[in-house]
């Protein structure tokens, strides 16, 4: 793929026949300037065969007008002064394509809304409309025609992360008989959302929720799920991406086996559960929980006996479906695709940074994630909220904005805390009538039109006390004598202090640990606070700076699982929107590009461009620019040190000679 | 209305320059004027430069002898910063040094004064220039001035960079070790060198010594000049181009000032005329008395002979047995005749091949440690060496991020200035008879100024 | 040299600063225009310093950039890029004998053409005072 | 046998080192001398002004003239080896670009002449006279030329042919271009020898040129010690070979120093100053004005430093202004 635009002399060695029309807009203009000056000015400069004025050469008739002048009168190149460009270069460029001149040997002159709107004096204002107009003629000469080339492209995508964001991307794309690569680091897809217990407000199950979405991701036809599998590369550009990921060795047949279990009993390696961290004890081979998806097992190499020299083979011998693969192996997969979602989801902020919380210091001093394990059927306490000594707290206090909303660590509010600490106190009441249940936060943040309602219920039936920090971090937790020590500073300032025995902490949501990598291998740069950036804030939320990448749910900021869910459907909608199978994909006709020639590879432009559509192919002693990348900002063409980038459109011979047009 | 005779330009020597001599109604020579139309103003142009591109901004002075002012310069810097190279950076400042006043020297006796005396006056067969004297002693030769010329610029590309513009120096070192996988080369074209020393000094035997014409031209008054000698010593005066103080001894030989670079100023003054861009260099404590010879008047020597007479020898044998028999063969010192420029000038060959083999077996040329940084903040600094033509001074004052805000530069020829025209004038009232003139003539009076090699480059800069 | 007019290159993205001396255009301000002449590029980051040496060179008495506020580049960073360049620039400018009175960058987004009006009036006042650079 | 092609070689405003560059072509020197009449040459040869005003007009094959114009007699010389040319080349930087000597641009011309006839400390001039640019006064001496107003490269005075780069030149492109012009091997008007690319494509150090160089600060040399193998721009050392022509065989970066731009930009970018401008810029790791300001403060003399050999070239002359 080649741009090539028509080399310069042919174009230059024709006759220019270049043509002037200057709208009069009503009298916008033509009562604004002494239009027979502007006339005679166009008139007296080389090759413009003729300058005429129109009324409205954006009606109708204008537009007639001006296709018949440049037909009739052969015109090569053309020049109109009228309003700005941001008004009508569209517009025009269309006529002379209509006229069968190329949209690019058009150049408009904005005396309008640059001259003649903002300068009363007639005299000054013509002298500066003539200024404009002989840059224009000047430049216009130097105009190359430019043709938008057009490249195939891919319409498959890359999902990377399979949780309730991902899952939807890949459903929607499905939908469409997209074909979508689904990959997951984990041995199981469903991300938190499958191991929540139940989801405010409503406290409809989690799993029982997601369940049927993961068995269609699981058996629909154009969706891969590709688990224990992670990015390792990817090269290309929208429409043209190549992707290696990189697949652990399950050493279990995903076809084969059913996970009936039976090679859990035979296993005689036993890892133990942990309380904090609420994981269940398991066997060397098992599934990472129950109802885990898919439900095939899996060898943790680290614990089973083969893996440390051994020759066990109880499982091999255990197995109705002969399922088990000692000897497989990790593996690496190209992916040719068009597009790559990114949706990694977060990561939880450890309490441990932060003494003042005293994780890890005392027993029953848990995390919000730890304490949705605990309450979890499929739970190490099958989902019974009891302490480390297995006997049911009686005092329990909820902490908020742990991590968040503080200068030390995230400045931001992560948004979804309060609500489903709220949540968990109203968990803890269902089990514990008689507890005695706290919350501490500095403020609520409870948006949403269900929000309210779920707290009042939560105020009035489940007798909460709450306590109002000055700051967030206004608190101190420490190990008492058989309990724990919350002392906190009130809003009037007040120190005061309670004992709990069981504390659960609202960490705050951070970008997935692996986020940076992921990002280095997309070439994509993370913003401040270490989520993605936006292509824009507002207006393009999911797509990312670089062209092809988009990001779904928390990888973009935190988010509660409904704005996951929108935000995975807004992405699949972007894609779909840019890619449709079968179909070339436009570039930017004002692309730069290098002269091998001059270009001593010295690769000043390859950093600077926020797109990454200059790279030096290994083993190549020159950059090129990618022209399905590159969007004609033309920073790379100001930057080049040996004049070696060709800008098109906005060249520098181009500019030079409007300037000279505008001093001269 | 006086007669004018004009030498435009006058040649075999560096930069630009015109004789013109009046003569009278007699014919006689009443003036001649040694005129250097050039001027580029480094003294102007180099403030507000930063101090650290000293080095490599004013050594394009002279592409001639851009080695002496690259070591005056950082030499001004390490003492503007206060710096002390370390051993090893100074072992290859002065090896590379050495080695370019070596070739340096060979340049002006083969390829631009020398030819005045290889090549008889009266021999008309060959050019007074570099392939006159090829062809008097025969292509090997030339070969071997090539050669080893190329070999020693070899030596310094390796050393400094550029065989013409070495850029390595820094203030407080160098900016590049030598390896000592490299010193047996360096050793081998110490030794080389030192072996065609020997052999151009028996060329000079044969080929000037023994002939006739040179002999009684070195008996001519027209040629003699009583004047002061400036140079550099070492601590047992004896020559040094590195470093050192400055001794200046007066006509008959006995030592008048010495001191170190930073008093220059209360020893040196210059004029201006208004006819050259040439200032001349006289004496501060004699002062300026016009151009006359003697002790009373302030002009004063720089360069080879006057080195020679202004120091007490040589360090190395072979040079010091040369010196002594050169000040024998001229009854004693100091010499005034300005053709045994010359003859001391291949003795400093000798001298530089002889200490090129010194450094080059010297431990610390090796050392990997070949610079320190500074820490002072600058100020003021002076460096001084001594170029092939003569001692060279850069003074630099800076603001405290050391950004050039004064400096004063004198540059060997200039304090040849007021020699060079009054030798110029004496050989023209010698060989100009009743107004006439022919291409002989000339010649004899532009030798009146080519021994010195005078670099006008320099001399305006 | 008083009572010279100036005459002013700006140099205005497509995006933003362009769109924002239409603005000014569109709200008929007042301010100098008639010294101004502006010239559109697609971002900030295309001014090559050759465009501003040159404008000197051709007897432009100021040169104005006019970029996206920062973190508002279409192209993410080329207005940075443009600012990274500035302070040498000037100092470039200034040892060729041409103060910063007479070279300005700034940004001004698409609807803001109050402040359009405000920095070229502004730069149009202080070189009346200054006459042209030519006699300067 | 034919007679043999005419060769002039001057020296205009200059150091002497593009002399050099020729003398040391060394044997192929006595080649020269063997195949050509070096019919003017001042530093070797004892050849006078006369036996150049004899010549006929393009008597000359080739003409060789280094050094930039700072005196009206230089740019005399220059029109009078102009007519008796067939061609001309600016050998070296002064001639092809105004080199050091337009550093002389940065001052007035009176400037100039103050500093070293008046104001240094060892000069003493109580009339405070100045040499040059005065009338014929046969009681003071004969007439000196006058310094231009502004020093200028030699296709500024006169039309030149081809251009030999380098401060100096080094003597393989010295014999590139005489040899070309003997063996009637000429290249397009205007050809510039050396690289047609700038120094880092063939810099030894290129490989450790990092796709990504991110700079809080620069270092002058003189306050750092660096990375003999690497790239220095990475270092915080500002190196000028992205911007600059390459051809010079590295001999700066050879001897462990950064380059400094001798052989001026490429064509395509008339102004080196700019070049190099843009490429530093790009490296600066700062998106606030305040910390570039900082960052670039470490470059003290920009002005001298990315137009130390080409200010007379450059688009604003590196004068006080542009040049009428």
């Amino acid at each position: 793929m080649q741009f090539e635009p028509v080399e310069a002399p042919k174009v230059f060695n024709m006759p220019q026949r270049i043509g002037v029309y200057i709208c009069e807009c009503g009298p916008n203009i033509k009562d604004a300037v002494e239009m027979a000056e502007l006339l005679e000015e166009a008139e007296g400069h080389k090759d413009v065969v003729l300058a005429q004025s129109f009324g409205f050469l954006c009606s109708p008739d204008g537009k007639e007008f001006l296709r018949e002048e440049i037909r009739s009168h052969k015109l090569r190149r053309i020049v109109i002064a009228g309003c700005s460009p941001k008004e009508h270069e569209r517009t025009f460029r269309e006529i002379l394509k209509e006229a069968g001149l190329n949209p690019f040997l058009l150049q408009i002159t904005n005396i309008r809304e640059q001259c003649t709107w903002v300068i009363q004096e007639k005299k000054v204002a013509t002298e500066k409309a003539r200024a404009l107009l002989r840059g224009s003629i000047k430049r216009v000469r130097l105009h190359e025609p430019l043709e938008a080339k057009t490249i195939e492209c891919c319409a498959d995508v890359l999902v990377v992360g399979a949780g309730v964001a991902g899952i939807n991307v890949a459903l929607a794309l499905a939908r469409k008989n997209r074909k979508v690569y689904l990959i997951e680091k984990e041995p199981c897809i469903g991300g938190r959302v499958a191991r929540h217990e139940d989801l405010y407000p409503d406290m409809v199950c989690a799993s029982c929720l997601i369940e049927p979405q993961l068995d269609a991701v699981l058996h629909h036809d154009s969706i891969e799920v590709l688990t224990l599998t992670q990015m390792a590369e990817v090269k290309g550009y929208l429409g043209n991406f190549v992707a290696s990921v990189r697949q652990k060795a399950r050493f279990v047949d995903l076809n084969a086996c059913i996970g009936c279990g039976a090679c859990f009993e035979a296993c005689p390696v036993s890892v133990p559960g942990l309380f904090m961290g609420g994981m269940a004890g398991r066997k060397a081979i098992h599934v990472p929980y129950a109802g885990a998806l898919p439900n095939v097992a899996l060898i943790d190499e680290d614990h089973c006996l083969r893996f440390q020299g051994a020759s066990c083979r109880s499982c091999l011998e255990s197995c109705p479906f002969g399922a088990i693969r000692y000897d497989e192996t990790d593996g690496i997969r190209e992916l040719k695709v068009g597009a790559v979602v990114v949706a990694t989801g977060f990561s939880s902020f450890d309490p441990g940074k932060d003494a003042r919380y005293g994780y890890g210091g005392a027993d029953n001093i848990i995390t919000s994630l730890e304490f949705e394990q605990l309450v979890n059927s499929t739970g190490p306490t099958e989902g019974k909220i009891l302490l480390a000594n297995g006997q049911p707290p009686r005092r329990i206090a909820f902490v908020h904005c742990v991590g968040s909303r503080t200068e030390k660590f995230n400045e931001y509010c992560s948004g979804v805390c309060c609500l489903y600490t709220l949540k968990h106190a109203h968990q803890a009441r269902l089990q514990l009538p008689e507890a005695g249940i706290c919350q501490f936060h500095s403020d609520l943040c409870l948006p949403g039109k269900e929000s309210q309602r779920f707290y009042r219920m939560v105020l009035t039936e489940d007798r909460i006390r709450f306590f109002r920090l000055l700051r967030p971090d206004a608190i101190e937790i420490r190990k008492g004598s058989g309990s724990i020590l919350i002392a906190h500073t009130d809003t009037q300032g007040e120190l005061e202090q309670n004992e709990f025995d069981m504390v659960v902490l609202a960490t705050a949501m951070e970008s997935d640990e692996g986020i940076g990598e992921i990002a280095g291998i997309l070439d994509v740069k993370l913003g401040e606070n270490g989520f993605f950036e936006e292509a824009d804030a507002r207006l393009d939320p999911v797509s990312t700076v670089r062209e092809g990448i988009f990001t779904a749910g928390c990888a973009q900021e935190p988010k509660d699982i409904p704005s996951s869910v929108a935000q995975g459907h807004a992405a699949a909608g972007r894609i779909m929107g840019k890619l449709e199978p079968g179909e070339r994909l436009p570039l930017e006709p004002m692309a730069c590009e290098i002269d091998p020639e001059t270009c001593s590879g010295c690769l000043v432009c390859e950093s600077l461009c926020t797109f990454k559509a200059i790279v030096r192919e290994d083993c190549e002693p020159t950059v090129s620019i990618n022209q399905a990348m590159c969007r004609g900002c033309g920073v790379c063409a100001a930057a080049c040190p040996s004049g070696a980038v060709i800008a098109r459109h906005f060249s520098t011979q181009a500019i030079l000679s409007e300037l000279r047009g505008l001093i001269g | 209305m006086t007669r004018r005779i004009i030498i435009d330009p006058i040649t075999r020597l560096e930069g630009h320059g015109k004789i013109e001599i009046r003569l009278g109604s007699g014919g006689q020579v009443d003036r001649a004027f040694f005129q250097v139309p050039d001027f580029r103003g480094f003294e102007k142009f180099c403030e507000g430069r930063a101090a650290e591109e000293m080095p490599t901004l004013t050594q394009k002075i002279c592409g001639v002898c851009p080695t002496a002012h690259h070591i005056a310069s950082v030499k001004a810097l390490d003492d503007l910063f206060d710096v002390e190279p370390t051993e090893a950076a100074k072992k290859i400042r002065e090896l590379m040094h050495t080695a370019f006043i070596y070739e340096d020297h060979l340049l002006h006796f083969f390829y631009l004064g020398g030819p005045d005396i290889l090549v008889g006056s009266d021999d008309k067969r060959f050019g007074k220039n570099i392939f006159g004297v090829i062809g008097k002693l025969g292509e090997r030769i030339g070969e071997e001035v090539i050669e080893i010329r190329k070999r020693v610029r070899g030596l310094n590309a390796l050393v400094s960079g550029s065989p013409l513009y070495p850029v390595c120096g820094l203030p407080g070192g160098v900016s590049k070790p030598v390896p000592e996988e490299e010193r047996i080369g360096i050793k081998e074209i110490a030794r080389d060198a030192l072996a065609f020393a020997r052999r151009c000094l028996k060329i000079f035997e044969e080929e000037v010594l023994e002939s006739r014409e040179y002999v009684d031209l070195t008996h001519l008054d027209a040629y003699s000049l009583e004047t002061y000698y400036m140079g550099m010593v070492d601590g047992n005066n004896r020559v040094s181009f590195y470093d050192g103080e400055i001794r200046i001894v007066d006509p008959e030989g006995g030592e008048f000032e010495k001191f170190g670079a930073i008093d220059y100023l209360h020893h040196l003054e210059e004029r201006v005329d208004t006819w050259s861009y040439m200032k001349t260099l006289y004496l501060k404590g004699v002062g300026w008395h016009g151009l006359r010879e003697g002790k009373e008047s302030g002009l004063y020597r720089v360069g080879p002979l006057a080195r020679l007479n202004a120091s007490e020898g040589l360090a190395t044998p072979l040079a010091q047995q040369e010196y002594e028999r050169m000040f024998d063969v001229c009854g004693g010192k100091p010499v005034h005749n300005t053709l045994v420029y010359h003859w001391a000038r291949l003795i400093e060959v000798l001298y530089a091949a002889e200490r090129m083999g010194e450094i080059a077996v010297d431990d610390q040329l090796t050392d990997p440690e070949i610079r320190n940084i500074p820490v002072q903040s600058p100020r003021k600094g002076v460096g001084i060496c001594e170029a092939p033509r003569g001692t060279l001074i850069h003074h630099y004052e800076t603001d405290e991020a050391a950004i050039l805000k004064r400096l004063n530069l004198l540059v060997a020829t200039q304090n040849n200035a007021g020699a060079i025209s009054l030798s110029v004038l004496k050989a023209a009232r010698a060989f100009i008879k009743e107004g006439r003139v022919s291409d002989l003539i000339l010649n004899r009076i532009e030798m009146g100024y080519r021994a010195y090699d005078p670099c006008m480059a320099c001399a305006t800069h | 040299m008083q009572g010279v007019e100036p005459k002013i290159i700006v140099f205005l993205c497509h995006w933003c600063s362009y769109e924002g001396a239409d603005a000014a255009g569109r709200g008929r301000k007042e301010f100098p225009s008639g010294n101004l002449r502006e010239i559109r590029v697609m971002c900030s980051g295309r001014v090559d310093p050759r465009l501003v040496l040159e404008a000197f060179r051709l007897g432009a008495d100021g040169v104005l950039i006019l970029g996206c506020a920062p973190g508002d580049c279409h192209y993410k960073r080329g207005n940075i890029q443009a600012l990274k360049r500035i302070p040498l620039l000037e100092r470039i400018l200034q040892q060729n004998g041409i103060n910063n009175d007479r070279f300005k960058f700034d940004s001004v987004s698409a609807g803001d053409g109050e402040k359009y009006a405000r920095i070229a009036g502004e730069m149009v006042e202080r070189l009346r005072g200054q006459g042209s650079k030519n006699h300067a | 046998m034919p007679e043999k092609p005419k060769i002039a070689l001057y020296w205009c405003s200059g150091c002497g080192g593009c002399e050099e560059s020729v003398i040391d072509l060394s044997e192929d020197l006595l080649e020269l001398q063997r195949r050509a009449d070096i019919v003017f040459w001042p530093v070797a040869l004892d050849s006078r002004l006369k036996d150049l005003e004899a010549l006929g007009n393009g008597e000359i094959d080739l003409t060789l003239i280094n050094g930039a114009i700072r005196l009206h007699e230089q740019a005399h010389m220059a029109r009078l080896l102009r007519r008796k040319s067939k061609l001309v080349v600016a050998h070296g930087t002064c001639a092809h670009l105004g080199g050091i000597v337009g550093l002389g641009n940065f001052h007035s011309v009176p400037e100039i002449l103050a500093r070293s006839f008046r104001e240094v400390p060892t000069v003493k001039n109580p009339g405070g006279i100045l040499p040059g640019g005065f009338k014929e006064d046969s009681v003071r001496g004969p007439k000196l030329s006058g310094l231009t107003d502004k020093v200028m490269a030699l296709d500024q005075v006169i039309d030149v042919d081809y251009y030999i780069p380098g401060c100096p030149p080094p003597p393989e492109l010295v014999g590139e271009a005489v040899w070309a012009v003997l063996e009637g091997r000429l290249p397009e008007k205007g050809f510039v020898f050396g690289d047609r690319k700038t120094l880092c494509h063939t810099c030894p150090r290129l490989d450790s040129k990092p796709e990504q160089i991110s700079l809080k600060g620069f270092k002058r040399v003189h306050e750092t010690k660096w990375d003999m193998e690497k790239c220095f721009l990475p270092q915080g050392v500002i190196c000028l070979g992205p911007a600059t022509r390459g051809g010079c065989d590295s001999r700066c970066i050879q001897a462990n120093m950064p380059c400094r731009g001798c052989f001026g930009p490429l064509e395509t970018m008339e102004d080196h100053g700019a070049g190099i401008l843009s490429f530093i810029a790009s490296m600066i790791d700062a998106e606030h004005e305040d910390e570039i300001r900082r960052i670039t403060d470490a470059i003290p003399d920009p002005g001298g430093l990315f137009y130390r050999y080409s200010a007379p070239h450059s688009i604003l002359g590196g004068g006080k202004g542009p040049r009428t």
